[in-house]
């Protein structure tokens, strides 16, 4: 099997077969990228839990304050987001599919949509926050509008945990507009190559999180 | 001072039988050691290469069930070294009968002491051999830890936190106390005394102790000067529940709850008076958070206290 | 680069009829379309459940719950956990069960403390601390 | 298991010496900029064994220092802030830089692609963004020093750390953070590896203990420094934004940040220990000539130690608040975690039993550590145990226990494997009496200095002092005269292996005639590691002949 080097050797003008030189062959390499790129997501998924695991402790020790202050959150804004996100979720799927059956076209198309759907939801978070300051509801503000102490602790896990998201959710972007150039410039052939599969993968695991955030701090302490 | 120690004096009830679980772990270990390393040596001795000891093969045994022999062994011992050394906590759960309280504040770089009493000391904590004591432990800031080696007891001292320790000194003497978990500049300086007295030279300790009212009517005074009585006291127009005899009894609560009036509910009231407001009352008393310090509180819970308790005892009987 | 890849974007757009057209036949948008409409479908479920005051202080419990089977939905058919090696999805597993190892074990703490349940932690009047401005980097 | 045929490494081809055409990995290139950004494992490996002794010599500095000031009871050297600092210091830069890197991306990084008979580990790239990173990241911690140093300890406490501390925290705490990607970076390398790239005929179970040792340690490494990076977030965000999630004035809880902290420390110490145990076995069963004992059981240790030393963390938390039930729990789960380490040194120990043993140096060491890990180990049942436990925590007992752990165990270990692979690293031969002699010397430093302090710590030193009681100084000066001997034992080394990168002899392709396929090479290896493809069809540890095929 001839090996052609992987990184920076143009071939001729066909994009050359994404095979890493230590690789024995593709299937090896994708199998790789995946197992990798999946125990990745499970230090991420660790790296969030420390933080649910923080807001399970308190919600159980202080039940009343810190579902009073999550009844403050910006609850229309934070739906709109989970719908954007799901939307995005679908055209980062769909891009994933079209890639692997080398739509040049539509792998173009439908992630263009995915970064600006993200682009609509870092935009949102933003006026959120915007909001959230107006409203002095973070901790260290002197008129905080919530009396009790563990209201500040709601709000305090409120911003690491959106500050965080909106961070990976950043670095999606980022990946997604790298990938999104260089599958312009057709440097990269889409069927070989395991870049988008990994990206879709990573935008899945960011969706995902936003999905436990969502009941976490928009919809805890609404009930009735 | 001055001679060289490798056991402390045994100064508490506990340290009796922590000793012994130490001692006993002393001999396993050591005897696991001696067999690790004794083994070592005399394979390295008896087979080092060209020696000309035996070489044939292995005994079919040798191989598995050896390997599943030491195992078991080592897990059944282990799982009764455990069972012997929880059994002494088991005991802990057991409640006191009569323990004397006695508060101890940590605070960045010293220990402040309250008696009962109302005596007061820093770094210094004086005891009655023979006697079951409560300590109830505060921080004011940082984590600390009330250490006395000679009692093999510590307990961590955390802001937020009311933790208890039960010392049972059983030998007169004096002996260190250490803070044992690291607060700042000075960790190393926050060292005090621990002096245990027979009962009739902790009774004489106590009459020379200068005449510091004791924290009940320290809290009489507080109750006034902080502007409780105006709203709690008999006479007054606004509508606030009476204290009298409060403790210690069910409250009934605004929103249906009922709890009773234990330090902590005090406590609670008066950091956060809009939590636990009582039936029949509107919510106006303002949150003295920040405005009391540590033993401040302490000297108003006891006083509200001596207000009488609604159940057992006569009203007025120190606690 | 967002502004450059929104004219693009943009461009793609106007000739959408065309150069889409094309893009699309062929691409069979099934599975993703319905797991995406099911996800909205369940969103829109647990919106509505939290709001209304029928489970009280369950209501979170239930919104989680349906959550995980949103999260189930986006791990089958997006990140296609059906087609992936047992190897990918034993490390996928494995992140949720250490996270039920550090739930747990924190949890066998709090829950087993003395006194009633939250008594162990009282807020203590404000502590004397090192003013904001002088704590530096 | 078909009839592999016994053949020990016969000698003669191995003394031709390397007489291959192509250049090896060192010889390549020389420029800096080769070095780099290189992206050869076997380079990478070396800029780690660069890095990390850097770090070795920083904290080693500190601990001397710490041991000066012991000396005398008052404290006369440093200020007490200045001690704080020194102390937080080497806590910092031996966990982070220096014992949780060492093995795993220095003999790790070498060692797997060849012992795999694979080109290089699966993520090449990522494995030098791994180097990078532990490098900003000391760079963060060496900045935070110099900038004046912080003094929380290496444990960070809350509300200390966040509301008292006014020294450089955050800056520190970014530095750790940026080091745990780099650890988890060569965690995803050595797995994805050792899932894909092992090669034909190499089944789970023919896979050297090395191999498997690194992979355990990875799995402890992706699964807990996660919850470090979130703890030091939460920390840096509490100092510099006042998120105040551990802040006891918003009803926050210090020990939930205990939970968390100790939830990644503890597994981290077995971070540190594993590799050791990996380059332990092949040392062992090398200079003994003997199939290592019971490998099977080895492998379910190894794995037994990763997934159960995540149950035991609250074993730091005895003393702290925590509630008597959960403290039970937890001892309990201390003592079950401590079966399979006692399996692993009995193991070792009757691998030796009938060997035909010779003493280099690396064996030397190896059997120092299996000494000394004994007593490590067992001295964590003292410490286990609750009652004990109360009376022993946060004194000199503590430090004595991981000091035993960590230096008699981890370091040991490091320089047994260290010294056994260097002909294949370097090409060179060590001076064997120098070395053996480095080895005693250490073993006797060692005991010197950590010895007296189980003695401290039981007539109840604290932990952190910077000035004590006198009548702790008969123990501590002791100690202070065995952690000099134990600082020139370190030094050694690091002069008699610069001395034979030079002038020393020229290592054949297998001068301890060890079973592996690194050994197949030639040493040093040239850039794609094996010229033709290794032989895998021998058994994995074939130094003495198997009784009959049916036994494992």
């Amino acid at each position: 099997m001839s090996k052609t080097p992987f990184p920076g050797q143009e071939a001729a003008a066909l994009p050359p077969r994404a095979l890493a030189s230590h690789f024995h062959d593709l299937s090896q390499q994708k199998a790789a990228h995946d197992l990798g790129l999946w125990i990745f997501l499970a230090t991420e998924i660790l790296f969030f839990g420390g933080l649910f695991a923080a807001y399970l402790v308190y919600a159980l020790l202080h039940p009343g304050p810190f579902f009073e202050a999550a009844a403050e959150t910006e609850i229309l804004i934070g739906t709109i987001n989970t719908a954007i996100l799901l939307t995005s979720g679908l055209t980062a799927a769909l891009a994933v599919k079209a890639a692997g059956q080398n739509r040049h076209d539509a792998v173009l198309l439908l992630i263009g949509i995915t970064i600006l759907l993200g682009l609509a939801f870092l935009a949102a978070k933003g006026f959120e926050y915007w909001l959230d300051i107006h409203h002095h509801l973070y901790p260290t503000s002197p008129d905080f509008p919530l009396e009790a102490p563990a209201a500040k602790l709601f709000w305090s896990l409120y911003w690491v945990m959106t500050g965080l998201h909106a961070v990976h959710m950043t670095v999606g972007l980022g990946i997604w507009a790298v990938i999104w150039e260089m599958a312009r410039r057709r440097n990269f052939s889409l069927s070989d190559n395991s870049r988008v599969r990994i990206a879709g993968l990573y935008w899945a695991f960011v969706d995902l999180m936003w999905l436990f955030l969502w009941p976490l701090l928009y919809l805890a302490g609404r009930a009735g | 001072m001055g001679e060289i120690e490798i056991i402390l004096p045994q100064a508490s009830v506990e340290a009796g039988s922590t000793d012994g679980k130490l001692l006993g772990l002393i001999i396993i270990s050591s005897l696991i050691t001696l067999l690790v390393a004794g083994l070592v040596g005399i394979f390295a001795i008896r087979y080092r290469k060209g020696s000309k000891a035996s070489r044939g093969r292995l005994p079919a045994w040798f191989d598995s069930d050896l390997e599943l022999g030491w195992t078991l062994a080592t897990g059944g011992l282990f799982v009764a070294i455990f069972a012997w050394a929880a059994s002494q906590d088991f005991a802990l759960a057991v409640p006191p009968q009569r323990a004397t309280e006695v508060h101890a504040v940590g605070k960045q770089w010293m220990w402040k002491i309250e008696h009962p009493g109302g005596q007061r000391e820093i770094n210094e904590l004086h005891l009655p051999v023979g006697e079951t004591i409560d300590l109830v432990l505060n921080s004011q800031d940082v984590i600390h830890s009330f250490y006395i080696p000679a009692f093999r007891l510590k307990q961590d001292v955390v802001p937020g936190h009311t933790t208890r320790m039960r010392i049972r000194p059983t030998r007169t003497g004096t002996y260190r106390l250490f803070c044992a978990e690291y607060c700042g500049s000075e960790h190393s300086a926050m060292i005090g005394r621990v002096v245990v007295l027979s009962k009739e030279a902790y009774a004489d300790w106590l009459s020379i102790q200068p005449e510091g009212d004791d924290l009940s009517t320290e809290g009489r005074q507080l109750f006034v000067s902080r502007g409780c009585a105006g709203c709690h006291e008999g006479s007054s127009k606004v509508r606030a529940p009476r204290l009298e005899g409060v403790f210690g009894g069910p409250v009934p609560l605004a929103d249906g709850r009922t709890v009773t009036a234990d330090d902590a509910y005090i406590r609670d009231s008066i950091l956060q008076p809009k939590k636990d407001v009582v039936a029949g009352f509107a919510p106006i008393m303002p949150s003295f958070a920040g405005a009391l310090d540590e033993g401040e509180l302490v000297a108003l819970t006891a006083y509200i206290r001596s207000l009488g308790r609604r159940d057992a005892t006569a009203t007025g009987g120190t606690p | 680069m967002s502004a450059q890849s929104e004219k693009a974007g943009a461009a793609a757009k106007d000739t959408m009829s065309a150069r889409a057209k094309r893009a699309f036949e062929g691409l069979d948008l099934f599975p993703e379309v319905t797991v995406f409409a099911a996800l909205v479908g369940l969103a829109a479920l647990s919106l509505i459940l939290a709001l209304l005051p029928l489970f009280g202080s369950l209501s979170l419990l239930v919104s989680l719950l349906i959550a995980a089977v949103m999260a189930a939905l986006v791990l089958i058919f997006f990140m296609h956990m059906r087609r992936a090696m047992t190897v990918v999805v034993l490390s996928g597993m494995a992140g949720i069960v250490w996270l039920t190892i550090l739930f747990g074990l924190t949890l066998s703490d709090y829950l087993t403390r003395a006194g009633p349940f939250g008594s162990s932690i009282e807020p203590p009047p404000a502590v004397g601390r090192v003013g904001e401005g002088e704590r530096g980097l | 298991m078909s009839d592999i045929p016994f053949r020990d490494v016969d000698l003669e081809e191995d003394e031709a010496g390397p007489s291959t055409a192509e250049a090896n990995y060192l010889e390549e290139r020389f420029s800096l900029w080769s070095w780099l950004t290189t992206t050869d494992h076997k380079r990478i490996g070396i800029l780690y064994l660069i890095s990390t002794t850097f770090f070795f010599f920083i904290g080693g500095a500190a601990a001397v220092l710490i041991r000066l000031e012991l000396f005398t009871p008052a404290g006369d050297l440093l200020t007490d802030d200045g001690y704080n600092k020194v102390f937080t210091l080497h806590g910092v830069v031996m966990v982070w830089f220096f014992l949780v890197p060492v093995i795993p991306s220095v003999l790790g990084n070498f060692l797997i692609p060849l012992m795999l008979g694979a080109k290089d580990l699966a993520f090449p790239r990522l494995n030098l963004a791994s180097w990078y990173l532990n490098i900003i990241g000391g760079g963060f911690a060496v900045w935070a020093m110099l900038a004046g140093g912080v003094d929380t300890g290496w444990t960070f406490y809350t509300p200390y750390s966040t509301a008292f501390a006014n020294s450089h925290v955050s800056l520190t705490a970014i530095g750790v953070f940026i080091s745990g990607f780099s650890t988890i970076a060569t965690g995803v390398n050595m797995i994805v590896t050792v899932h894909t790239m092992r090669p034909a005929g190499m089944g789970w179970f023919r896979m050297p203990l090395f191999v498997w040792a690194i992979y355990a340690t990875s799995l402890i490494m992706l699964l807990s420094t996660p919850v470090l990076a979130i703890v030091l977030t939460l920390l840096i965000t509490e100092r510099l934004l006042g998120l105040g999630i551990f802040n006891p004035e918003y009803g926050g809880d210090p020990i939930l940040f205990q939970h968390l902290f100790w939830f990644y420390s503890h597994p981290a110490v077995y971070i540190m220990i594993l590799p050791g145990m990996g380059v332990v076995t092949e040392v062992i069963t090398c200079f003994a000539r003997r199939r290592v004992f019971g490998y099977k059981a080895m492998v379910y240790a190894l794995l037994a130690i990763a997934v159960i030393g995540f149950f035991v963390w609250g074993h730091h938390m005895f003393t702290s608040g925590q509630s008597m039930y959960a403290s039970l729990t937890f001892s309990f789960l201390s003592f079950i975690v401590a079966v399979p380490s006692a399996i692993k040194v009995f193991n070792w120990t009757a691998t030796l039993y009938r060997g035909q043993i010779t003493f280099e140096a690396s064996m030397l060491y190896a059997m120092g550590f299996v000494g000394l890990f004994t007593m490590g180990g067992l001295t964590g049942l003292f410490l286990a145990s609750v009652p004990v436990d109360l009376h022993m925590h946060d004194t000199y007992f503590v430090v004595a226990h991981f000091h035993y752990i960590m230096v008699g165990g981890m370091v040991s270990a490091f320089f047994a494997g260290l010294h056994f692979w260097w002909p294949k690293i370097t090409g060179r031969m060590y001076p064997e009496t120098a070395a053996r002699i480095a080895a005693m010397l250490m073993f006797f430093g060692f005991n010197l200095t950590f010895f007296p302090q189980f003695i401290l710590g039981n007539i109840g030193m604290p932990r952190r002092y910077h000035a004590y009681p006198d009548e702790f100084q008969v123990w501590h000066v002791l100690s202070s005269a065995g952690a000099v001997i134990l600082a020139a034992a370190y030094l050694m080394p690091l002069f008699y292996l610069a001395w034979s990168l030079i002038w020393g002899r020229k290592a054949g392709r297998n001068p301890w005639r060890a079973h592996g396929l690194e050994w197949q090479t030639t040493s040093p290896p040239p850039k794609h590691n094996f010229l033709a493809n290794p032989d895998v069809s021998g058994d994995v540890y074939a130094y003495h002949p198997r009784r009959n095929p049916r036994d494992e």
